[in-house]
């Protein structure tokens, strides 16, 4: 089945991301296939590519990057992005950075959309 | 509907608002992240999680209710517990909708 | 998409505005989506409905007044339908007449029902 | 005390609360942001905060209600509306608590 | 600060572990203070609670089990008082055999008025 | 009076930093000393130097720099602005990063200690 997932929150923060990632590796290794993240609201905080986080603590950055490798789409939005400073090139790690209508694309391509 | 919970019902009205829109009977429920708390016997919300499965299943995620220190047998009677797969299964299953 | 049904999506809004920014990017969501046709709907549940407050005045607050938006969604941004729960708005001692737009007070049945047509929700 | 209450009283614990922790009769309550839907008369929580008002006075923020459309004569009696030169002296004049 | 009075600080927790940060953040806080010979005093309060619980196993959750910390905030740490709230607990189907340190277990109208000796009180 | 603040929410999807600001304002207005503004938990993001919000929305990294020109303490926790990815130099504006004794030396330094 094609998901779609919309992450609204940010790292460390809340729980979603985390959720998030848990859930699109299970949803991987059943044969599902993953649409797009598409990172909105505090969400976009989640591709900033300076995050140090303590060692015992996992890099959410790092963990989102793994799955770009394995082919996922990372879209972050624009405008939530430029709001809060994280679409600089020199500061985030963003491989699209695009309009909410790329949202509703995914709604449109996705036999489901789960938001976290 | 795949009704995903996942602020605390305790703190939040997002389980309050959730239930009210559990109409149908292939309707269920999936409580994750801090929305397990509602799973608790003995707790505030034991009743009304009994009065929805009558009708609905409930689903609790166990990554989080290990995490918050829920044991199996703490947990109200007929509550199910998925991992991760079964998530995924049930978002299958149904068209999801988060309360937050 | 021609020739293709229109995909249905409801964003679903239950935060009030100006204390957390949700509505606010919620309302650039509804503007976006309006240019795609698709068949958009936007439905107000919980504190939600306090975004269609009349008389909201941010002047003191220093921020945007974001509600003006909401009266011209329909014919200006092209979204299908606007649906306010009526027991929300009764429990915050609201009625239509309080309301900015003019919009759809449906029962909770009846938008669990609008629910279940979407192909996708979003909340907010 | 000054209990400073910011979530709204519909979707968050932090009103509920708080009141319970307003025990002095110098304790007084300050609403702000999302924390000033509590006032709406004919809402939910108009026989709390009358209730309230028997013994401890109750404050709301000018810029607050103003921006989420709220106007004078829908708030329930005996709530004042102060502007942030009145959050400071009530800060000045009272050990602030905030209820997120 | 020698011949000077200590100042009472309060770090108010009132969130649940794990699904968001504030807790994890509180305890950072605890710790530190402990360092500057304060009078620093932690209360748990409605969903905070739940941050005491026994038996947390975050292995599946693939983040920290933090809870390890706070049997030790007293003794290590140099926190002077822990409290919870009793009607709290309570609410919560939960009593003092279900949490994971020794802690003062006290009503409401108590907690009050320790807040009430503070100089400042910080909430999580 | 003196007056030490802490902000525990990120710009924009909170009001919190915005009722700070305005908050503080008054304050300096009424001749009370502001003894430091400290950062913690999402807090950490007010200070996001790359921020470009839209025209008609206030610049709240932009508000925040001007209250230090009047004097008034910025301090960005190091934790959580480490984990966050707030504290590197060329992402962020950050005149003061401390720990968190500074935050009990901001409760003890002060007569009241507000939270937003």
């Amino acid at each position: 089945m094609k998901l779609g997932v919309l992450v609204k929150e940010g790292p460390y923060m809340h729980q979603a991301i985390e959720t998030a990632y848990n859930f699109i590796v299970a949803a991987m290794e059943a044969g599902h296939e993953i649409t797009g993240i598409f990172f909105y609201n505090d969400g976009v905080y989640n591709r900033c590519s300076t995050m140090e986080p303590p060692r015992d603590e996992r890099n959410i950055m790092k963990l989102l990057s793994e799955l770009e490798l394995k082919g996922v789409r990372l879209i972050v939005c624009v405008a939530a992005g430029k709001r809060r400073g994280i679409i600089n090139q020199t500061v985030c790690k963003v491989e699209e950075i695009s309009g909410l209508g790329q949202l509703l694309e995914l709604c449109i391509a996705s036999d489901r959309m789960i938001t976290f | 509907m795949l009704h995903i919970i996942k602020k605390s019902p305790y703190e939040s009205s997002a389980f309050s608002d959730a239930i009210k829109y559990i109409g149908q009977n292939d309707d269920v429920v999936l409580l994750t992240e801090d929305g397990v708390y509602a799973v608790k016997k003995g707790g505030k919300f034991e009743d009304i999680l009994k009065n929805l499965m009558q009708k609905n299943a409930v689903y609790c995620l166990l990554a989080d209710i290990k995490a918050r220190g829920i044991q199996e047998d703490e947990i109200v009677e007929n509550v199910k517990i998925i991992d991760y797969q079964g998530f995924v299964e049930k978002v299958v299953e149904h068209n999801p909708m988060t309360w937050a | 998409m021609s020739g293709q049904e229109k995909t249905k999506v409801m964003l679903v809004c239950r935060t009030a505005p100006y204390g957390t920014i949700y509505e606010q990017e919620a309302i650039e969501a509804m503007i976006m989506f309006g240019a795609y046709e698709q068949d958009i709907s936007v439905s107000f549940i919980g504190d939600g409905v306090f975004s269609l407050k009349k008389g909201q005045d941010t002047a003191f607050l220093g921020k945007k007044n974001f509600s003006m938006t909401y009266p011209v969604l329909i014919d200006d941004f092209e979204i299908s339908h606007i649906y306010v729960e009526k027991e929300s708005l009764e429990e915050r001692g609201l009625s239509g007449d309080d309301l900015i737009a003019e919009v759809e007070i449906v029962g909770r049945n009846v938008l669990k029902q609008k629910m279940n047509e979407m192909k996708a929700m979003l909340p907010f």
